[in-house]
């Protein structure tokens, strides 16, 4: 096993590994358990920046383990790959920190660190998934990973959403399992290639085949990525500890969901195939629909979470969106804005957390005045917010340019209203919510905290560095490195291949 | 219509009467007793096949798996009926030292 | 074969599934116990009329004798009422009547349609002086198949362990014989039963006869002496009846594997010393098969609540 | 090679008659070295056919049509060491947890190695009648395993269980009567070489299948099942859900191959049909139970299912895909048993709430659970999922849509029902602390749960191995 196909395995198991230790770990060892979760974290964030630097150098970062007849276990590393890599990586480190003292004091911690860890692991599976099998082994393990930290609260609403949120992601799962059989049996081969595998094969299978498999593929991945009308067990699951909803929204799931969509249709179908077929329109619609959808439900959420909840369905399928619109530009839109609304979501999140850890905060209408009590806190929510509905020069503008200008490119105007709505509705669910906590008269006086800093800073600096990648993304998108550096390169090879 | 097809239909009808016993018989001594003669059925099969070519001597192979078979059922009945008196006698004790 | 040859197999092959019916319809266990010994000696001049000594030899010993003893012995512990039964529904009744009937003829069909007389006589005959036994069937249980008979000695010791959950009912000594009689009588048989054993085991190798049908001579004259309180019934707890039990499979599996030694196949003898290597587990099979069998019995249940039976622990 | 096919055939024989031989007290020792000598025995068949590849053995030097044959491929070398294994673990629970002081250690430790021994006989068989004596051998000991232990109950079930695999055993042995009767021989290659699709070859053949059918326990004849798996001791309910119960399928997987097309061809949709039956009423069943044993029990039928479902789709992969089913179910019940012998041993009984906390409690047997849970809902990457893969992957070459959502709506209730219970296992509202139960028995359970879950990442070795001298 060389260097370049054993980092790929180490990425996955610097976090498999620890997750397996600290299930061991008794309840009490509060430090031990921190300690290994911090390292862990570090450990891969080195050896991802390694792989940043030999994919730079153009590098391959490939591992193949034989798996079932026809089809290996694959794992490997292009632009797009490491870009969800580095993503959770970074995004895991600060979560990670933010529940250690998020959970501190409740019970069965090991269990959930460990879960943590595991499901990390599985979205780092997904997102170097070199083939479609191996993409749906980690898609199914996830499922499963998640399922623990969804429920951890054991409360009965928590074990309803749970059993919700399995309802949802086992169905999509068979269907995925099915069209990648079915893909298998018809095309030969299940691998993601730039271009797509079935330019070749896409002659001699019948149209009727490939656009049924299209459909269970999308219909499976649609599950994860909350695509309307897949997007039921999102607002049920927010009733799981912040951290965990960070996981949900912005670390892994919705992404995996996001993420394998984009594979599909640039990788297994292509764009070229994809487009013949017409599946690309239909795409285009429900995308369009489910942003509209989600931000309207958003607007009539009154607890902050879901509301939250609601806003991840509709920013989710901007990705789809710019995925399905084919061009280069709009590409760009759809892969930037996986990093971009990972970071502002974790933001908000986060927030939400700070302020029902320390304040029992869960409705919008309790939060007047707030900003007096948490004004960094509020100041990180009010920058994530104004990046949500796509301020200038925060993230979320970057995104919609990118989009809006891909759509003029796939002459889809219409998309630009679509998307200039979707700001407005945007803005009617957040505005309100920083304008209330910072400029009206709180209804009763916040309970103190000795110490004098609003919230204890395990809480606050996650928030704070969250919010400050959130700025940074947008403020640093010129710079080759940044997130829209990395879409320009993967967009170019999607397109190129 | 020679011997051995008279003692084959013989066994034919046998082990279909004594298929029925053991599904449809209510008393387990009666499916014990059932369960012993499908195995006479299936050897008076096996044996009448053997014979086809009488008056030449039979087939030594049938008769071998017949014996075969007669020790092997004799063992499964002698452990049924075994099980079934453990069964129906009440004073039997349960006790076998503990076994964990 | 002649016109009576022929009546007498026609009344013969209907008596037995009448005689079957007859067991599994009589209302009371006890007439189905008589039935099916019946139908065992019955059985046994089918047998002789198809040609197949060793089998009635068998059949008569074991079929109509061994386990009709033993059936009669789990009466006189069950009772002749219905002991315990599994009621059946009537539907369950229907559908297996229809099933059954349905395999029945259908088997018989296709039984007369196998007409064409296929075999393995000659196959036989042509390799019986390689396996160095005279009698062809003996030569097919310990040579051609010997390694069914070894899986199928081990089904019977296997049996043996698990019927083997009482010790035995009727425990010698103390308590005073019902009359001398069974003694004496059993003194007498005693030589007799040996005697016929050694001489099937003996002529096993050249004719109708071999392991088994001595060991169920031997069994059934155990039996009578356990009966007659002559004989101790085996106990697992002695380690001379667990040698006994083992020594033939055990002598079995040996000679079967020596043969590895020098690179030849499981259970092919040396043709110098086939012949007694076979004769030599013929006489340990006896030994053990006749041991098991009489384990296979028993005893009957001692009288009065006060009488628990106890393990036979070893 | 001869000496180590005879090796997995005599040693656990002779193992067995030594434990016999010195009696209870001592009988665990001797038990354990004979266990640990099979699993060797076993390992070095596994070795050597996946070294020098499958080798045919003539017992006695005697060649077909008179001679027994015996087939050391790929198929008996995986089956042999996937029932080593599980024989092993099991075995080695019993012996921890024994004494000295039980006074039927010793049978049962005999009659736990002669099921064994017939067991390994069986997978290395390719004689018809040879195969009915493996078979009333694993019967017959299973039968003694049942009984020992002598509450109502379980002599019940015993006799019961006895009542159907003898008769089941019987009617395959009346089709080998008629395939001898037709084609003088027993050897398997020559019965598929001479073979004629004649009424009279179609009626043995379908005595063979319903035989075997009915001891499979495939739907409707099922019902016999649950009831065994309820009463039996644990340890033996482990031995039969994972190694006697699959027994009967093994000998069809052994035949089905001998079989001439257009019988094949006819039977395929019957079983199949059958099969998809007892998925469905197997996997709503166990949805249904409060008893883990019976969720246990129903999910065996409906896997049952899955393992006939082969003969509708009758491709390579769907074979390799029915074995893989057979050896992840056989390790995943296993598993699954022990767990709940260990929570009987807690609560007093095997109700579903028994497993309630159990993560916080008996991490380690919640984490067995786990896995074998995975793997029986075919979750990737466990030896399920393979199984699950290659049979959908075959529906779908076939065309046979049908199966794809059998298959799928299968595995989907399975995740109910093992969902049911996992929920409950991570449910720890209220004070519940880590517990302590028997080690031997939890991480027996483990290492189980763990070879499933092997089972699946290395199936790249497996199926190789599988593949040695099979020829579909």
């Amino acid at each position: 096993m060389t260097w370049s196909s054993a980092l790929p395995v180490l990425v996955i198991l610097s976090s498999l590994g620890p997750g397996l230790v600290i299930f061991g770990l008794a309840e009490h060892r509060t430090r031990a358990r921190t300690a290994l979760n911090v390292a862990a974290a570090l450990t891969k964030l080195g050896l991802v920046g390694i792989i940043l630097v030999g994919v730079l150098r153009g590098e391959q970062f490939q591992a193949r383990i034989p798996f079932v007849p026809g089809a290996d276990l694959l794992l490997r590393v292009d632009s797009f790959a490491l870009l969800f890599v580095s993503l959770s990586t970074v995004l895991w480190l600060v979560t990670t920190i933010y529940a250690v003292g998020y959970l501190e004091g409740s019970t069965q911690r090991s269990r959930f660190f460990g879960f943590f860890s595991l499901s990390v692991s599985a979205t780092m599976g997904i997102a170097m998934a070199g083939n479609l099998l191996t993409f749906f082994v980690f898609y199914e393990l996830l499922t499963i990973a998640t399922y623990p930290l969804v429920v951890h609260e054991g409360t009965p609403a928590a074990l309803r959403a749970g059993t919700t949120y399995l309802r949802y992601t086992f169905f999509g799962g068979a269907l995925l399992l099915v069209g990648t059989a079915a893909l298998y049996v018809t095309v030969g081969s299940i691998d993601f290639v730039d271009g797509g595998v079935l330019r070749s094969a896409a002659e001699s299978s019948s149209r009727a085949t490939l656009v049924f498999i299209f459909v269970l593929l999308l219909a499976g991945l649609s599950v994860k990525a909350a695509v309307v009308p897949f997007h039921g067990w999102l607002p049920a699951a927010m009733v799981a500890p912040a951290p965990v909803s960070a996981l949900l929204h912005a670390v892994a799931v919705v992404k995996a969901g996001a993420f394998g969509i984009t594979r599909v249709i640039y990788e297994v179908y292509g764009i070229r195939v994809a487009a013949r077929l017409g599946l690309m329109r239909p795409v285009v619609v429900i995308a369009a629909v489910t942003i509209i959808y989600g931000s309207l439900k958003a607007l009539a959420q009154h607890d902050l979470k879901r509301r939250l909840a609601y806003s991840t369905v509709s920013q989710v399928s901007y990705i789809v969106l710019g995925t399905a619109l084919v061009g280069t530009i709009s590409t760009v839109g759809a892969v930037v804005h996986l990093v971009h609304q990972g970071l502002m979501k974790v933001t908000l999140f986060f927030c939400a957390g700070n302020l029902a850890h320390e304040l029992h905060i869960h409705d919008v209408r309790e939060m007047r005045g707030v900003a007096r009590r948490m004004p960094l806190t509020m100041l990180a929510f009010t920058l994530a917010s104004l990046g949500m509905i796509g301020i200038p020069p925060l993230a979320g503008f970057i995104t919609k340019w990118y989009l809006g200008a891909g759509a003029l490119e796939a002459h889809a105007p219409w998309v630009i209203v679509v998307l200039l709505a979707s700001s407005l509705l945007n803005a009617a669910y957040l505005l309100p919510i920083v304008y209330d906590a910072w400029f009206r008269e709180p209804r009763t006086e916040w309970p103190g905290r000795t110490g004098g800093r609003e919230i204890d800073g395990w809480l606050l600096g996650p928030t704070l560095t969250a919010a400050a990648l959130a700025l940074a993304a947008g403020v640093f998108a010129g710079t080759s490195l940044s997130p829209l550096g990395w879409a320009i390169r993967i967009a170019r090879e999607e397109f190129t291949g | 219509m020679s011997a051995w097809s008279i003692y084959a239909c013989s066994g034919a009808a046998i082990i279909a009467l004594s298929l029925y016993g053991v599904f449809a018989c209510a008393p387990l001594l009666k499916r014990i007793l059932a369960a012993n003669l499908i195995g006479t059925g299936v050897f008076l099969i096996l044996v009448a096949l053997a014979d086809r070519s009488a008056p030449a001597q039979p087939d030594p192979v049938p008769h071998a798996l017949v014996l075969t078979g007669v020790v092997i059922s004799v063992s499964a009945t002698a452990l049924a009926l075994a099980i079934a008196i453990r069964l129906a006698d009440r004073r039997s004790s349960d006790d076998e030292g503990g076994w964990p | 074969m002649t016109a009576l040859d022929l009546v007498f197999d026609v009344v013969l092959a209907t008596v037995m599934p009448v005689l079957v019916w007859r067991i599994l319809a009589s209302k009371d266990l006890a007439s189905s116990v008589v039935l099916f010994v019946a139908l065992g000696l019955v059985s046994a001049l089918a047998w002789a009329r198809l040609h197949a000594p060793d089998i009635a030899l068998v059949e008569a010993a074991v079929g109509a004798g061994l386990t009709g003893a033993l059936l009669m012995n789990a009466l006189s512990w069950i009772g002749a009422e219905a002991g315990v039964t599994e009621p059946v529904s009537r539907a369950t009744r229907v559908g297996v009547g229809i099933l059954v009937t349905a395999v029945g003829v259908g088997l018989a069909v296709a039984v007369i349609h196998l007409t064409q007389p296929v075999g393995l006589a000659h196959e036989v005959d042509a390799r019986l002086a390689d396996a160095h036994v005279d009698y062809p069937v003996t030569a097919v249980l310990l040579s051609f198949r010997g390694y069914d008979t070894l899986l199928e000695i081990a089904v019977l010791v296997t049996a043996a362990l698990g019927a083997r959950l009482y010790a035995p009912g009727s425990v010698p000594g103390g308590d005073d014989p019902l009359s001398p009689h069974p003694r004496v009588l059993a003194r007498v048989l005693t030589p007799i039963v040996v005697l016929v054993a050694g001489y099937l085991l003996w002529r096993g190798a050249s004719a109708p006869g071999g392991a088994f049908q001595a060991a169920a001579v031997l069994a059934g004259g155990g039996i009578l002496l356990v009966l007659a309180r002559v004989l101790r019934p085996p106990r697992m707890s002695s380690i001379a009846v667990r040698a006994a039990l083992v020594a033939g499979l055990a002598w079995f599996i040996a000679v079967a594997a020596l043969p590895l030694a020098t690179g030849a196949q499981l259970l092919e003898y040396p043709s110098a010393s086939a012949k007694q290597l076979i004769i030599s587990i013929e006489v340990a099979l006896t030994l053990s098969i006749s041991i098991v069998l009489l384990m296979f019995f028993p005893g009957e249940p001692a009288p009065g609540e006060a009488a628990r039976h106890p393990e036979d622990r070893w | 090679m001869n000496a180590t096919v005879a090796a997995v055939l005599l040693v656990p024989l002779v193992a067995a008659l030594a434990v016999a031989l010195v009696g209870s007290r001592a009988a665990r020792y001797v038990a354990g070295a004979g266990v640990a000598a099979t699993l060797a025995s076993a390992i070095d068949l596994a070795r050597r056919v996946e070294r020098d590849g499958p080798a045919e053995l003539h017992v006695g030097g005697w060649a077909a049509p008179l001679g027994i044959l015996l087939r050391a491929d790929g198929l008996a070398a995986v089956l042999s060491l996937a029932i080593a294994i599980i024989a092993s673990t099991l075995g080695f629970v019993t012996v921890a947890r024994t004494t000295g002081r039980e006074t039927s250690a010793a049978r049962f430790f005999a009659v736990w190695l002669f099921a064994w021994a017939g067991s390994n006989a069986l997978v290395l068989s390719s004689d018809v009648f040879n195969l009915y004596v493996t078979l009333e051998l694993v019967t017959i000991a299973a039968v003694v395993l049942l009984s020992i232990g002598g509450e109502r109950g379980a002599l019940r079930v015993a006799l019961r269980y006895m009542l159907i695999a003898l008769p089941g055993s019987l009617v395959y042995l009346v089709g080998v009567a008629l395939l001898y009767g037709r084609y003088a021989t027993l050897d398997l290659a020559l019965i598929a070489e001479r073979m004629t699709s004649t009424p009279v070859t179609w009626a043995a053949l379908w005595l063979l299948v319903a035989g075997l059918v009915l001891k499979a326990a495939l739907f409707p004849v099922h019902a016999w099942l649950p009831p065994v798996y309820a009463n039996a001791r644990a340890i033996v309910a482990a031995l039969l859900a994972a190694i006697v119960g699959k027994t009967a399928f093994i000998v069809v997987l052994r035949v089905w191959p001998a079989l001439p097309h257009a019988f094949a061809a006819s039977a395929g949709p019957i079983l199949g049909a059958l099969a998809s039956g007892a998925i469905v009423w197997g996997s709503v069943l166990a949805l249904r139970q409060v008893r883990l044993r019976l969720v246990i029990a129903y999910s065996s039928v409906a896997h049952t299912g899955y393992l006939f479902l082969w003969f509708a789709l009758a491709t390579p992969a769907a074979w390799e895909g029915a074995v893989y089913i057979v050896l992840s179910h056989a390790f995943a019940v296993a598993a699954l048993f022990l767990v709940s012998d260990t929570l009987e041993r807690l609560g007093g009984d095997d109700r579903i709430e028994q497993v309630h906390g159990l993560s916080a409690r008996l991490p380690l047997s919640f984490f067995a659970l786990a896995l074998a849970a995975a793997s029986i809902m075919g979750m990737p990457p466990t030896g399920g999922f393979i199984g699950k893969w290659l049979l959908v992957r075959a529906a779908i070459e076939t065309d046979q849509w049908w199966a794809v959502v059998v298959l799928v709506a299968g595995s989907l209730v399975s995740a109910g029902y093992m969902f049911r219970i996992l929920r409950l296992a991570l449910t720890t509202a209220g004070p519940i602390e880590r517990v302590h139960a028997p080690l031997a028995g939890q991480f027996a359970a483990f290492v189980l749960g763990i070879a499933g879950f092997v089972l699946g990442l290395g199936s790249g070795v497996v199926l190789d191995l599988l593949a040695k001298g099979f020829t579909p």
